[in-house]
């Protein structure tokens, strides 16, 4: 098992979020966490990553626990997080914001490198003296997704990459995320839309309130009516 | 429980700082004194000296069989400090008598404190003329220093002596600034009436960038300049004008003693050659018997080896105040009063008077041209003569 | 009457049986402690009670040993009357400061105070005509009623006692509560309908009009004053006082000044290396007592409590 | 007196020459603020202790070639290590309370390093000679401007350049430029962070020491030379901007001529008027003329 | 009609946060805004709360255009609200912290020498115990609980006695059962004291089991307004809530 997050409890100062959530990502595969906004989808990610570190539970990443470690240690380690608000470095243009993201990757892996990414991505190589903060929403979501793979992670948490995009740049991005999938990127997604994330993931799991609501392929959730309901309808 | 003990171990390291200081029959002087900050070049020989003094008379015996305790306070660059200082020794410390004080700003204010708590204060530094002049001359004031009068006139006896027309002063914007140079210029022009006054600098008082005074001071095109930077600011603004070509374009008096062994070090080689300047004390001058002994009981308690010529200040103020209580057999205020009025005594500067109607021992100063010679490590004032203050004082 | 109140009293009575040890010393570090501690209480009205951080209080301070020494000495006013208008000249002071001043917040507020203060120093160093420049107004007697170091100690107890007494009426008031919610949440206080902004300039005002009181207090208390006492290390050194006193707690100020002037006093006697001293407590102030002493044994109580 | 211009001239160049001494210092203050969002009052007493280690390592490279140069790197090496500790042992852990305590501490700072000047070399004026090769003046429009003035005249614009180029040009710069704008994001893509602050704080205890070990020979280097310079160090940032460096390049290029030339006009009120420039800058655009608002 | 929003619009930097938004309430209606994150919710409380400044538009409340009003004078005129994240004064007690909001609002802030303990006791008890915190009366609110954090802040809220509430996300972060038993005092109380309410929310079924109206806001815009039923089935929103669901 690549990630381990076992009954984690988080709270931002005062305010309790997570009230004990436990998921599993295994190697290669694309795990969604779906739920409206609020549930504790965000700070699920964070806690994985550091960012907010649980006050109880524990996470462990190849075997090993890492709660408590610092971020740039977990990012060392191979987790890679793609922030939900984008988190662009606004004066720093998408080539600077890439270059600072840069980590060598193991003796045996093929690494990213800037060539690599603007393959990916090739509307961000036109863009690659321009400012941060003068991209458009999606120029800045597939910046932040190539930042974060300048950095060589196995597994990558990607925020609501969706958020706030108009539909065909949503298609744009689906497309490419799949393309990471196929080329074995193992991935944690968090979504509202369902519609976007149910084609890509293999597993899913719904958020309400800080817990786990259901959990299952995605061909076990669309069997299961009465959730789907419950859970993703208004 | 750490907060706690770390609270216990602080309280105990405060308690072992207060234990409380005996002082049984002691004649005790307080002696604030400027020992932090850019002054202190000047306050720590002068207390030094002071100290020398009480330890030469306590090996002596004391004074009246009383032993005489010093007790040296730091009081910083400010008149507020000397102040505060001045009134926690008197008050907590019981002191009789009070020495001390560097900026003329800290004599004003120990002068001050000295006339509401009724008790004797020698100046040993402070020059502002004021101080000893109506209307803020009291009894119990004193001043073993030279005055800013003498200073200032003592320099334009010297200045008048060049064939200098155009003359513009430099000072620091503060009290001894103005008084030693307002009492330069009607000196010289009273000496010298074809005397022009062509531009006055006033930079503020721990300026640390005299430049654009020094261009200012060229382009009013003078024949010389008077100063009354002192100490670090001399220092500063010396180094500053060098490359101005300054030095060589004008000729410079220099009052605040830049010629004082301790700013001429301080220097080093940036000091200007041949400016003239002033000093409280030289070690080699006069090169006679009593002259010499002093500067070998200098370099000998201060452990160094050429006298600073500050020790002198702290050393015949005190000097002053125990001779007083010797005279008087008693060391009530009011009669310490009358016996330091007209006392005269040997001294660094060989004898000094007290004078009884403004309080002011007639004290001149040594003036001369900085120059380098072979015999020293550094510049020093040759030929150097002491300009006597009997004449310049009224 | 409560307890708190009864404590009080206890304490203000010994305070005035002071003199009657006939220690000069003590009677000088009282009033000395006195008028600091009023200079400190009126700080923290901003600091503690308002959430404003008032790196330039020495100004109001100045301001207010340059009014009184100011009418006594070139305006010939009796003390009784220029003593009463300091404190208008503080708050005036504070009021076209302060107007100016509330608008920022912050970092940027703290530096507006100190720039401003800086002015009044500039002003006061370099307008030698009026101020007697660095050598400052001297002479600054007693008045007659009040001829003694004593006199003047038990007239300085009774100002101080009289404003420490307003000072807790307005915190306990409606008006102070108000200033608490500034303090905890500006924004959220707007959202009760209160203009945060005229509240903070009050606030400001009454500061600024303590602080004067206090410098007024202390220009005849030393008999002379200085363009140093609105220098900004005098700033710093109230802004210490109050939080080692403990700016949470109302007469933690108070308490902050007592040691400090204390401890200044003590170990001056023994080293010329005070700074470093107070530096030092400085930083074990910010990591292990972070509530100052008064917070600190405030603690110790309630834990001593609870173990019960 | 008639002020002819190359009188003006060179009073310009004056205030140039003092503007770039007030840059290299308070730009170090400028980066300390920026990135790390502390307001280091200590930061004058780093400027000193840079100018009393160069004092101490002329005495050290005596005799040496290069002795002021080699002293210069020294010192100023040293004060960033001093720095560095600093950050490690005390600021770190104060980076998330409030203000307030850390403009405390950084005043604790700089009363225990003042007296620890004083402990270390006492109270004497000390003094650092110019290099031989920039003893003299050169001669402009028929007025004295001397060499050293030239020379930091040039060396402020070319640190201020090789700054920019670090920061715009070397990955460490653009990630001290990532981490001023966003300390999270930048470690969750792996970046010590840490370190990074502290390295920060040492490179802007670099600029303060550099500033005090070049001023020292135009200067007496003397106890309370730390608390003169820190107001006019602060009010140069705050013109130009707090955490702007540009910023702070250009509040030094107003506050020196405008000092120098205010002295022609109103000899006595130069001072106070910097002070006026200062508070109305804070009251018109408390983020300063090329900062951006405090967002944190 | 108590509220009338008029062509509404703000952005940020380029950034359009709220385009052209224009909706009416009528007095005693209970009303919530969903949409996604970014929709532009809390933005348009701001602005009508005047914390926030608008580009156009303009806000009528109570037949008052209080468009450029400054935020406590909105306060003053009876439009309460509460904070998305915990915005309370959190060195005071929970008592004084309702007791500043009630002396506000009688007019006594600005008394200077009156005793504040005494003041108000019974209105500010009672406000307590609506809001079910009369056993925490003497409690410091920093370190309470969060749902009764969240509680106080409605209780601040209604303690200026407004005539209309805006409730910004008042169960955001609470678990599944506080959030009932919240969202049930919410309707009590501003049924029982005839007030009117906007509200925003995330949990759908908080939404629809209170709100007699509901708004959805997408990319600034107003997409949809209407009883729950309609909401429910237009297409619109089912699309951007879920996209076109595979599930049906």
């Amino acid at each position: 098992m690549l990630l381990e997050v076992e009954d984690i409890h988080t709270a931002y100062g005062l305010i309790r979020v997570l009230f004990g959530i436990s998921i599993k990502v295994d190697q290669g595969q694309v795990v969604t966490l779906l739920g409206r906004n609020g549930v504790g989808k965000t700070t699920t990610l964070r806690s994985i990553m550091g960012l907010t570190p649980p006050q109880s539970g524990s996470i462990k990443w190849m075997g090993s626990e890492i709660r408590g470690l610092p971020p740039y240690r977990i990012s060392q380690m191979g987790i890679g997080f793609v922030p939900e608000d984008r988190k662009i470095f606004s004066d720093l243009t998408v080539w600077e914001n890439l270059d600072v993201a840069i980590k060598s990757a193991g003796p045996d892996e093929p690494g990213w490198t800037m060539d690599r990414v603007f393959e990916l991505f090739p509307a961000l190589e036109m863009l690659r003296n321009r400012r941060g903060g003068y991209l458009s929403g999606g120029e800045q979501q597939m910046l932040t997704i190539a930042r974060t793979l300048m950095g060589n992670p196995k597994l990558l948490l990607l925020d609501e990459p969706s958020e706030g995009l108009a539909p065909v740049i949503i298609q744009q991005l689906a497309d490419q995320i799949s393309k990471l999938k196929q080329e074995g990127m193992t991935m944690l997604l968090s979504e509202q839309n369902s519609e976007f994330s149910l084609g890509l993931s293999d597993g899913i799991y719904i958020l309400e309130k800080g817990e786990v609501r259901f959990e299952g392929s995605v061909e076990e959730f669309m069997k299961d009516e009465e959730t789907c309901r419950a859970y993703l309808y208004i | 429980m750490r907060k706690l003990l770390v609270f216990v171990i602080t309280c105990m390291v405060i308690m072992a700082f207060s234990l409380p200081a005996m002082g049984a029959k002691k004649i005790v002087v307080g002696f604030p004194m400027y020992l932090s900050g850019g002054g202190a070049v000047f306050g720590k020989p002068s207390a030094e000296g002071a100290k020398m003094l009480v330890k030469e008379v306590n090996d002596a015996g004391g004074v009246l069989g009383r032993k005489i305790e010093l007790l040296v306070r730091d009081c910083k660059s400010s008149p507020d400090e000397a102040t505060r200082v001045a009134k926690e020794m008197i008050l907590k410390d019981n002191i009789d008598f009070l020495v001390g004080g560097l900026t003329s700003s800290q004599g004003l204010a120990l002068s001050d404190v000295s006339k509401h708590e009724k008790i004797v204060y020698i100046a040993p530094i402070p020059k502002v003329a004021k101080m000893c002049e109506k209307p803020r001359l009291h009894s119990y004031v004193f001043r073993s220093a030279c005055n800013s009068k003498t200073e200032g006139r003592s320099a334009a006896v010297l200045a008048a002596k060049h064939p200098w027309k155009r003359i513009a002063t430099v000072g620091p914007d503060y009290s001894y600034g103005w008084s030693v140079t307002g009492a330069f210029i009607p000196w010289l022009k009273n000496i010298k009436p074809e005397v022009e006054i062509v531009h006055q600098a006033w930079p503020k008082l721990g300026e640390s960038d005299y430049t654009p005074f020094i261009s200012v001071i060229l382009a009013s095109k003078p024949d010389a300049v008077f100063s009354t930077l002192w100490g670090g600011h001399f220092i500063t603004f010396a180094k500053q004008a060098r490359d101005y070509g300054f030095f060589e374009k004008v000729g410079f008096v220099s009052a605040g003693e830049a010629g004082c062994m301790e700013a001429i070090r301080g220097a080093g080689d940036d000091m200007p050659l041949g400016i003239i300047s002033n000093a409280y004390d030289t070690f080699w001058h006069p090169d006679t018997a009593w002259h010499r002994d002093w500067v070998g009981r200098v370099n000998k308690f201060m452990g160094t080896k050429y006298a600073s010529s500050w020790a002198g200040t702290g050393y015949d103020a005190m000097k002053f105040l125990t001779e007083a209580i010797k005279k008087a057999g008693t060391t009530d205020t009011d009669k310490v009063i009358k016996a330091l009025e007209g006392l005269t005594i040997d001294c660094s500067v060989g004898k000094l008077t007290m004078r009884a109607k403004d309080h002011q021992a007639v004290r001149g100063m040594y003036w001369g041209p900085v120059t380098k010679v072979p015999e020293y490590p550094f510049p020093i004032l040759k030929p150097v003569r002491y300009i006597p203050a009997d004449e310049l004082m009224d | 009457m409560s307890r708190q109140n009864w404590i009080l009293i206890a304490i203000l009575v010994l305070m005035g049986l002071i003199p009657v040890t006939g220690s000069r010393y003590y009677v000088f570090l009282l009033t000395d402690i006195l008028i600091f501690g009023l200079f400190a209480l009126s700080l923290n009205l901003l600091l503690g009670y308002t959430g404003l951080v008032s790196f330039g209080h020495a100004a109001y301070f100045g301001i207010g040993c340059y009014a009184c020494g100011l009418l006594i000495k070139k305006a010939g006013l009796s003390f009784g009357i220029a003593f009463a208008a300091t404190g208008f000249f503080g708050a005036a002071a504070a009021l076209i400061i302060g107007f100016f001043c509330v608008r920022l917040t912050r970092i940027y507020f703290a530096l507006l105070t100190l720039a401003f203060s800086q002015i009044v120093w500039a002003i006061v160093f370099k307008w030698n005509s009026l101020t007697g420049g660095d050598t400052g107004i001297y002479d600054i007697n007693f008045p007659k009623f009040l001829d003694s170091r004593t006199k003047y100690f038990y007239f300085t107890l009774a100002v101080v006692s009289i404003s420490v007494l307003i000072l807790r009426k307005i915190v306990n008031s409606p008006f102070g509560r108000i200033l608490m919610t500034i303090r905890d949440n500006p924004e959220r206080t707007e959202f009760i309908g209160i203009n945060v902004k005229l509240f903070q300039l009050l606030a400001f005002i009454i500061s600024g009009f303590f602080s004067a009181i206090s410098g007024g207090l202390f220009a005849v208390f030393n008999h002379s004053i200085f363009p140093d006492f609105c220098y900004w290390p005098v700033s710093a050194e109230v802004l210490i006082m109050t939080i080692l006193g403990g700016m949470y707690s109302f007469f933690g100020p108070l308490v902050g000044a007592a040691v400090l002037l204390y401890l200044r006093m003590e170990v001056t006697s023994y080293t010329v290396y005070w700074p470093f001293i107070l530096g030092t407590i400085l930083i074990l102030l910010l990591f292990f007592f972070p509530g100052g002493i008064v917070g600190f044994i405030e603690n110790q109580i309630k834990r001593w409590r609870s173990s019960k | 007196m008639s002020f002819d211009l190359s009188f003006v001239v060179l009073q310009l160049l004056n205030g140039l020459t003092n503007a770039m001494f007030i840059f290299l210092i308070a730009s170090g203050l400028s980066i300390i603020f920026g990135v790390l969002g502390v307001l280091n009052f200590a930061h004058g007493s780093l400027y000193m202790l840079g100018a009393y280690a160069t004092y101490q390592c002329v005495s050290l490279f005596v005799d040496s070639p290069g002795q002021f140069w080699w002293a210069v790197i020294a010192a100023s090496v040293a004060v960033a290590l001093l720095g560095g500790i600093i950050e490690r042992l005390l600021l770190r852990r104060l980076y998330h309370q409030e203000e307030l305590n850390q403009l405390l501490l950084t005043y604790a700072l700089v009363l225990v390093l003042g007296d620890l000047a004083r402990f270390i070399w006492g109270v004497d004026q000390l003094s650092v000679s110019r290099p031989a090769v920039l003893r003299g003046a050169v001669e402009i429009l028929g007025q004295y401007f001397p060499k050293y003035n030239v020379f930091i005249l040039f060396l402020g614009p070319c640190v201020a350049f090789l700054f920019w180029f670090f920061m715009l040009r070397t990955r460490w710069g653009r990630m001290v430029r990532a981490a001023a704008l966003d300390r999270e994001t930048l470690g969750a893509l792996g970046v010590n962070v840490d370190r990074l602050f502290t390295v920060v704080f040492m490179i802007g205890s670099w600029f303060g020491a550099l500033g005090g070990a070049l001023v020292a020979p135009v200067i007496t280097i003397r106890p309370g030379m730390d608390v003169e310079i820190i107001i006019n160090a602060f009010i140069v940032v705050v013109i130009g901007g707090l955490g702007s460096f540009w910023g702070t390049f250009l509040g030094a290029l107003i506050v020196g001529p405008v000092y120098a030339l205010g002295i022609l006009v109103f000899p006595r009120l130069s001072m106070i008027f910097i002070y006026v420039i200062m508070v109305v800058v804070l009251m018109t655009r408390p983020w300063g003329l090329l900062g951006r608002p405090l967002q944190r | 009609m108590i509220l009338q929003v008029d062509n509404l619009a703000k952005s940020f930097d380029g950034f359009i946060a709220v385009a052209g938004v224009s909706f009416q309430i009528e007095k005693g209606e209970l009303c919530s805004i969903i949409g996604p994150n970014g929709a532009g919710k809390t933005t348009v409380f701001n602005i009508i709360t005047g914390h926030l400044s608008m580009d156009k538009g303009r806000v009528v409340f109570n037949g008052m255009d209080i468009s450029r009003l400054p935020a406590h004078k909105i306060c003053r005129l009876g439009l309460g609200r509460s904070f998305q994240r915990i915005n309370i004064f959190s060195r005071l007690t929970v008592f004084e912290n309702i007791q500043a909001a009630v002396l506000t609002h009688r007019g006594k802030s600005l008394s200077f020498f009156t005793s504040v303990q005494p003041l108000f006791q019974e209105e500010t008890e009672e406000i307590l115990v609506s809001v079910g915190l009369q056993d925490h009366r003497d409690a410091v609110s920093g370190p309470l609980a969060y749902g009764f954090q969240k509680q106080l802040e409605l209780g601040i809220a209604l303690a200026s006695n407004p005539k209309m509430l805006l409730l910004d996300e008042p169960t955001a972060g609470m678990s599944r059962q506080e959030t009932k038993g919240t969202i049930e005092l919410i309707g009590k109380i501003v049924r029982e004291k005839g007030l009117t309410l906007l509200f925003t929310e995330h949990d759908m079924s908080v939404v629809f089991s209170i709100s007699e109206r509901i708004m959805v806001l997408h990319q600034g815009q107003l997409i949809a307004s209407g009883p729950p039923d309609e909401v429910r089935t237009n297409q619109d929103v089912q699309k951007i809530y879920i996209g076109e669901s595979r599930c049906s």
